[in-house]
């Protein structure tokens, strides 16, 4: 292990290491908290130029139930959800299924095929805006979640069959060889023996692709308009809008509206950083 | 009578004006029972770029929008109906006649206003009085006004051009009123050269203001509601801006007492005043499925009842278009509906990213925020407005 | 009827070719070992019998059914993989039984079937575990379930024990050659573990560079080897090779071996020619008195001793001491041993001259 | 045994399309990826080539212009306009930002212990490459307010004088490339991490015994050993760089007038935005940054070609 | 002066502890070898020694000097790791220089003790490759080639033949033996492997548990084990166990042996008692007249074969047969042995009887 472990170190160091850590995670995540500071202040605070001190009194429910009841906002949420679960389940589906074409069977095109996803992936999205835009228009889907959803399971399988191609990699091809002298088709194969082997990069994938989903702004912006379709990082800009200059709102606002994410985060840590290690970063 | 589906697309998404249309779309329903009317507000910011795709898919009967080249590419591209017919009917024909060019493109008329409103200077009035200032007539009053406001540690003017557009206003009265309402609009055509002397005049009149430091540090971070503030706090003592600066103003604590307006002054005494009072409209897209009920139901708005309605105090807070209405009795309203009507002899503007090209609007209003925080660069800018110039008016 | 025929199989992998044309007769329930160095193509061979490889040229029948380019589920095969290759998210019974249920046999007869599989392979107490929580034997044992299970004609094992430590590798051996006499399937078994190979097999075919080298029982195979590569490759440690050089009169020179002279009861070429001297470790025995090699290192295993010796010509040759045998204490040392053990090669072509 | 013969009569009477299965599996596993990969970012590229040749405004017809826009783009190149300015920034971003990797790498390896809560610390840590660009913008936006912001404050305690970085177009561009850095240094640093677990002990040990220490170790031994996660960082940061949009569209607007645009906003700028439309010379701005791009892209794909060949 | 010696180490992981006070003595140029089961503390030993692992309690010394809390690298050793530990960024060269290099030493002197090391161990063409373009066997002498360049006092090398096969194994052992004896340096070697512990070392240090259950050189361990642990350790195949029951006059009775009745030399307990009967494979002879015991499997290996047979009472044993000794053919046979030859140990303890 790199560094020398801290156990291993003089009980100076490990004491100064201690005390080092939560005071580096304070200014790691200082904006953090100064917005989560800033959303239970009280409007007076800001007006008598109480930026950064402590809230003359606690607001947050006032705040939070602004956010919650009279503004767009749960209708963004609701459709970041309807975008992004959607999304998550496409994209990670199509991939599974490319992934495992890719990584499992042998043909002359297999690596071309391949390519073609991880260069699509990297290419710089602007480039797509206006053809994809135009495409969204005339299947009628501007300014739906379908249409945001379609782009964003195409867009991301890129990315996706990446990950999982080379997670199926890592599996061993005897489980799939084995399968196969038994007789199972496969699709079968595909269902039965490399599916349930792929749950940690599932949960990776899943999470990843949440997180850049939810947090996705700009084809939010490109093909979608409106609270009826648009998502919360969208959202987030016109309710800031329209509360301009409330900081304890727009505050509010952006905790709830990165709050998703971040719990998605935490409640499958674990998974996603086994995911990650055995298809990204390998 | 009038049946069938009318779909409504507004863009008055703040929360006063949506109501006031809500409302208005409500009585209109009243009439017309059998009328099945769909309403879809959509962000003023998100509605800009919008338009576009809803006048060619899934179009809706009756759009809000902005006269004069605003309107241009559309009209160009055959999505807004002709509505001249609209126009040669009297009761329209007389009442709206101050608008009419406005809305008039290749003689044809394109949709009918609205509402709109006056823009002049917002100032404290309590500030002006404990400095012993008064309304200033003609630019040396106004220079000296400002001098003293500065002096006593304030800024004359707050400003938030993070947006652009508020740097537009100031520029739009400063060249109307240094070299004219025709100048300007040949300038918003792309006819002069920008950098022509009399161009660079209206800049130095503009610099002197810079340098004096009549306005807000660090405006070009700010839009221009988070500029309210100076002028709620009495850091800064005026604010040029449209009418719709008002509400806020009040709502933040300022009195009538504490808040007046009076007209940006003469500062070349040559030139006839012009005022810029931008007009919002109603228009029928070219597919609209619903024409007759759309023409209906631009009739109503556009009649003296509603307008009185609509632009009145409690409502929009602006001018009603239609000449037999009343006008609210509001200070700020009856000073502007009195400014606009009788002091405006050279003509009304629209607004400078109305008047000009979308693209040039972009350029050159870059160009002024640059020149606000960086008058010394004002022969670089001109020059590449110059440039510009010659790339968008081919 | 389920023996196994090989007719001039080839295998190229694009243009290079591993397998070169194999024959092969494999009887009914007999136990055929592959043996050879690393990379002659064991693996591949037996994966084509498996149909996992693709079949270039020549044809593969099994039971006299051509086979060649049928589908793997439909040779009638089973194959143990070195990795076991367990599905790890099944339990053992799952494991075993999801070849049948894949293939639609009804759940009444999978339990069967999977119940006696196990009571073979004493597996009855793991039924409810996963792979992980087995051990290594255990693996290997259930990997062997899930082919017994299937009830196929031919088993093919690829070097199922390499991955299991020494002592677990000698039991799940003598498990392996129980079963053999237990179910009495035809079973192919790729190893490189000699030890494996002598024991287990029927019969071992000698592989190298895809070319089968020799075939026969194990004994046969050590005995009476057809070629200095087979001598070599067969018997630990391995046949000690000296040069020879043919006098007159049918005797052969060894300067490797003391100068000594061996006459040779077999069709020796032309005198002045050279041969290849094969003499294995256990067939020589040290000679405290004479001076003929030098004692380089020593090997002491307890029951048996490994003397290495160099003769003065720089030929170094294994010699097996047993405990009881006299025991060089280093320096100089003579060799002696029987002629009749000697074994001659073609100094060309490495071929037994008999 | 008794089951080959079932299996023995069945063989014929299976499909062509069981018999081929391994053949047709894989492109039916392919065609739904394909397909939606095709439409939406295969073909599109294409067509953004394409509409660069073309004059649009998205309303009316579309005209031939051959090169004109790019034509146009070399003289605003020249004049040192917007599309000079957003190069100009594309490449400051893509310098800075890969800062990214060396910070995340730094902080990985303060937190590659194995004290208790390191998990959570960990996690932590990670955070705001979870949150949207849109919150770190305004947060940042914040961060940098010439009136209260919390950087003023700061250097006021220093004694140093309020500066406006957003409002300065000499600072703006690094004020948000230092907003991005924060997101991407936590990306990266979970990369190292993932790294650093997968960093072979031994050799470490090995190290340790050959007499190397601390940044020798690090440079030596540790670093060789992460070059996979470096990789990635490399090619996520340059992409992210060369994307970057919305803290620009945040936090700015490319404003104070124009200084801080890139390429991804510029071109956003022009054919979607209020004052946009010009459809045929965003595509053309967008093909300048593909081709950036297509650098990395080459060499990204150049590395796993030689990886694939080496299996 | 070189020597080695721990004094009383202990090492803990937390609250468990894994080595329980271990004392030894190691000699300036000893070979010695670590054995024991798996998971017996032999490597957490020698990183102790190393400086790898911390060590809890106790002293650690080489040449005299106290090096319990001194870094690894001045501790004057040199470790050879299983997995080689080869870095794989840097050539041959780079990765034999590189310690050299991080002590600053002349860029001159490097090459020179490079070029010595790696003429030592024939690794001359292969300076420039990298670790990935070597084969194992190539790879273990680059280990060694970085552990020799460094000229370290003790050598420490763990398990480091364990990933080769078994053909490299061997040549290699040889290859560490000469090295040994070319150097002269101490050395201290983990393994597993039976052969390697035997032929290698000097003295062989058996850990059990972390314990040490016996220390001694390999032939002294072999013929005079302590315990029924070491017994059944050393010597391959491993020592058969049989009950006996002490009966009147000193004389044992084994069951397991064909009811055979043995005379004992040696302090036996009293009448009636168990005792545990140890008798090495290689000590017994089939009897093909007999018919006390039931051939399971005979296991042909060429040179030797190894006999399963079965007692009446279900002990298992194993007899080494030569190719000369006659063999059975299945069924019942007799066994016959040297009472010599017997090792008695305590039924409880396990204790050598003597
Ligand atoms: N997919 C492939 N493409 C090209 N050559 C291959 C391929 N698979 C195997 N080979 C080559 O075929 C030859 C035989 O390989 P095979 O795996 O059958 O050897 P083996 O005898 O099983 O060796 P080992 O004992 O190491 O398992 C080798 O030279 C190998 O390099
Ligand atoms: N970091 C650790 N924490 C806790 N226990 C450990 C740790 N490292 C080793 N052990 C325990 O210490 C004991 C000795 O381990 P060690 O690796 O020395 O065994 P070994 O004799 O080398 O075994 P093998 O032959 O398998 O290499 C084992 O029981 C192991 O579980
Ligand atoms: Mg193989
Ligand atoms: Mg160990």
């Amino acid at each position: 292990m790199f560094p020398t472990p801290i156990e291993k170190q003089s009980r100076a160091a490990q004491l100064t290491y201690q005390s080092l850590l939560p005071i580096a995670l304070l200014m790691w995540l200082a904006p953090l908290l100064a917005v989560a500071l800033f959303s239970i202040k009280p409007d007076a605070d800001f007006t008598n130029a109480n930026y950064w001190g402590l809230p003359s009194s606690f607001e947050g429910l006032t705040n939070y139930g602004k956010v919650f009841f009279e503004s767009d906002m749960p209708r963004y949420l609701l459709n970041s959800v309807l975008i992004t679960v959607p999304t998550v389940i496409g994209a990670v589906a199509l991939s599974t299924m490319t992934g495992f074409a890719l990584g499992v069977y042998k043909f002359r095109a297999n690596l071309w095929i391949f390519f073609m996803f991880v260069a699509g992936n990297f290419v710089p999205f602007q480039i797509l805006m206006v053809p994809v835009r135009d495409l969204t228009l005339e299947l009628g889907l501007y300014n739906t979640k379908t249409g945001l959803v379609l782009f964003h399971i195409a867009f991301q399988t890129g990315f996706c069959t990446l990950f999982m191609r080379n997670f199926i990699r890592a599996l061993p091809f005897e489980l799939i060889e084995a399968a196969r002298v038994e007789g199972v088709s496969e699709w079968r194969i595909f269902w039965y023996v490399v599916l349930p082997l792929m749950k940690p990069a599932l949960a990776a994938l899943a999470v990843l692709i949440f997180t850049f989903i939810w947090n996705d702004y700009f084809w939010a912006v490109v093909l979608t308009q409106g609270s009826e379709s648009q998502p919360v990082t969208a959202g987030i800009t016109s309710f800031n809008a329209q509360y301009r200059a409330a900081y304890h709102l727009m505050s509010a606002g952006s905790i709830v509206a990165a709050l998703p994410p971040v719990a998605m985060f935490f409640l499958m840590q674990k998974h996603f950083i086994a995911g990650l290690t055995l298809g990204a970063v390998k | 009578d009038l049946s069938g589906d009318l779909k409504i697309f507004l863009d008055t998404s703040n929360p006063a004006p949506r109501a006031t249309m809500e409302a208005m779309i409500a009585r209109f329903q009243e009439k017309h029972p059998d009328l099945n009317i769909e309403t879809t507000v959509i962000d003023r910011e998100a509605y800009k770029t919008q338009i576009r795709n809803f006048l060619t898919a899934d179009t809706p009967d009756v759009a809000t929008w902005y006269a004069a080249n605003r309107m241009r590419p559309y009209v160009e591209a055959g999505l807004f109906e002709d509505v001249s017919d609209l126009w040669a009917e009297p009761e329209i024909a007389e009442n709206l006649a101050s608008t009419k060019g406005a809305l008039t493109i290749d003689g044809k008329q394109w949709g009918v206003p609205y509402t709109y409103y006056q823009w002049g200077v917002y100032y404290r009035k309590d500030i002006y009085e404990e400095l012993g200032l008064t309304e200033p007539t003609n630019w040396e009053e106004f220079k000296a006004n400002c001098q003293k406001i500065v002096d006593s540690g304030r800024a004359c003017f707050t400003i938030g051009t993070k947006f652009l557009w508020t740097a537009g206003g100031w520029f739009d009265y400063l060249n109307m009123r240094t070299n004219g309402f025709d100048f300007h609009m040949d300038l918003a055509a792309g006819k002069v050269s920008w950098e022509d002397e009399r161009v660079k005049q209206t800049f130095m009149n503009w610099k002197e203001l810079i340098d004096m430091g009549a306005f807000i540090d660090n405006h070009q971070t700010y839009s221009w509601q988070e500029a309210l503030p100076f002028m709620v706090n009495g850091e800064a003592a005026g604010y040029l801006m449209g009418n719709f600066a008002v509400a806020p103003l009040r709502e933040a604590g300022l009195t009538d007492d504490q808040l007046d307006f009076y007209q940006f002054p003469v500062i070349n005494p040559d030139v006839p005043l012009s005022e810029d009072a931008p007009t919002d409209t109603f228009h029928i897209p070219a597919n609209a499925s619903n024409k007759e009920a759309a023409r209906e139901f631009l009739r109503f708005v556009v009649s003296a009842e509603e307008q009185t309605e609509i632009n009145s105090g409690k409502n929009l807070g602006q001018l009603p278009v239609n000449a037999k209405s009343a006008v609210d009795d509001d200070k700020f309203l009856k000073e502007g509906f009195a400014m606009l009507s009788s002091n405006s002899p050279g003509g009304v503007a629209q607004f400078w990213d109305r008047d000009a090209p979308a693209e040039m609007a972009k350029v050159s209003m870059e160009g002024f925020q640059e020149f606000m925080v960086k008058p010394e660069n004002l022969d670089k800018i001109l020059a590449k407005l110059e440039r510009a110039r010659g790339r968008i008016y081919q | 009827m389920s023996g196994l025929k090989l007719s001039n199989v080839i295998k190229r992998y694009g243009d290079v070719q591993v397998i070169h044309g194999v024959d092969l007769e494999i009887e009914d329930g007999e136990f055929c070992v592959f043996v050879g160095p690393s990379g002659c193509g064991k693996s591949t061979l037996l994966r084509m019998v498996a149909g996992l490889e693709e079949t270039s040229e020549g044809q593969i029948s099994i039971g006299g059914r051509d086979v060649t380019h049928v589908d793997p589920a439909e040779r009638g095969v089973a194959m143990v993989f070195q990795t076991y290759a367990l599905y790890p998210h099944m339990t053992v019974e799952e494991n075993m039984g999801f070849g049948l249920k894949m293939n639609g046999v009804p759940k009444a007869e999978i339990k069967q079937k999977v119940g006696e599989a196990s009571r073979i392979l004493k597996l009855d107490d793991y039924l409810k575990r996963k792979p992980k929580a087995l051990s290594g034997g255990q693996r290997q044992r259930v990997a062997i379930g899930r082919a017994i299970v299937r009830g196929p004609e031919v088993f093919l094992f690829d070097e199922p024990l390499s991955n299991l430590d020494a002592e677990l590798r000698v039991e799940m051996r003598v498990e392996i050659a129980r079963l053999h006499k237990e179910i009495g399937a035809t079973m192919i078994y790729v190893t490189h573990d000699q030890v494996e190979a002598m024991t287990l097999a029927d019969k071992i075919v000698v592989l190298r560079l895809g070319n089968i080298e020799q075939v026969g029982a194990p004994m046969d195979l050590y005995r009476d080897p057809d070629n200095k590569f087979v001598a070599g490759f067969i018997g630990s440690p391995a046949m000690n090779f000296v040069e020879g050089v043919v006098e007159e009169g049918g005797t052969v020179r060894m300067p490797g071996l003391g100068d000594a002279v061996a006459p040779a009861s077999v069709a020796l070429p032309a005198a002045g020619s050279k041969v290849i001297v094969g003499l294995r470790p256990q067939h020589i025995r040290v000679d405290p008195e004479g001076d003929s090699h030098t004692v380089d290192i020593t090997e002491s295993l307890g029951g048996v001793s490994y003397v290495y010796a160099n003769a003065a010509n720089g030929d170094r040759l294994v010699v097996e001491a047993r405990e009881d045998d006299p025991m060089p204490r280093g320096g100089k040392v003579g060799l002696s041993f029987d002629p009749a053990n000697l074994f001659f090669f073609d100094a060309e072509t490495e071929k037994r001259i008999r | 045994m008794a089951d080959t013969a079932a299996l023995q009569t069945s063989v014929d009477t299976r499909s062509w399309f069981h018999r081929n299965q391994q053949r047709i599996a894989p492109w039916l596993f392919l065609a739904p990826g394909i397909l939606f990969f095709l439409v939406y970012v295969i073909f599109p590229v294409f067509q953004s080539f394409n509409l660069s040749l073309y004059e649009w405004d998205g309303l009316g017809t579309k005209e031939y212009v051959g090169l004109r826009n790019y034509e146009d783009l070399y003289w605003e190149f020249v004049d040192r306009d917007a599309f000079y300015v957003s190069l100009k920034n594309n490449l400051i971003w893509l310098l800075l930002y890969l800062l990214a990797i060396p910070a995340g790498l730094m902080i990985a390896l303060f937190l590659n212990q194995t004290v208790t809560g390191i998990r959570l610390y960990k996690s932590l840590f990670f955070f705001p490459f979870v949150i949207s660009q849109v919150v770190v913008g305004l947060v940042f936006s914040w961060l940098y307010d010439p009136t209260f912001g919390l950087l003023n404050v700061m250097l006021g305690w220093v004694g140093l004088g309020p500066i406006n970085v957003l409002g300065n177009e000499n600072l703006v561009t690094y004020g948000i490339i230092a907003a991005g850095l924060w997101p991407q240094t936590a990306y990266c640093m979970i990369l190292y991490l993932t790294g650093l677990n997968a960093v072979d002990p031994e050799q470490i040990e090995a190290g340790r015994l050959d007499g190397a220490k601390g940044m020798r170790m690090l440079w030596h031994v540790v670093l060789p050993q992460l070059k996979p996660a470096t990789f990635i960082a490399f090619v996520v940061t340059i992409i992210g760089a060369l994307r970057s949009f919305d803290l620009i569209s945040i936090m700015t607007q490319g404003g104070p007038f124009g200084s801080s645009r890139v390429l991804a906003y510029y071109m956003f700028e022009v054919a979607l935005s209020e004052y946009g439309f010009r459809m045929g010379y965003g595509a053309a701005i967008a093909v300048v940054l593909f081709l950036i791009m297509l650098c990395f892209i080459a060499y990204f794909l150049w590395s796993m070609y030689q990886e694939e060949k080496g299996r």
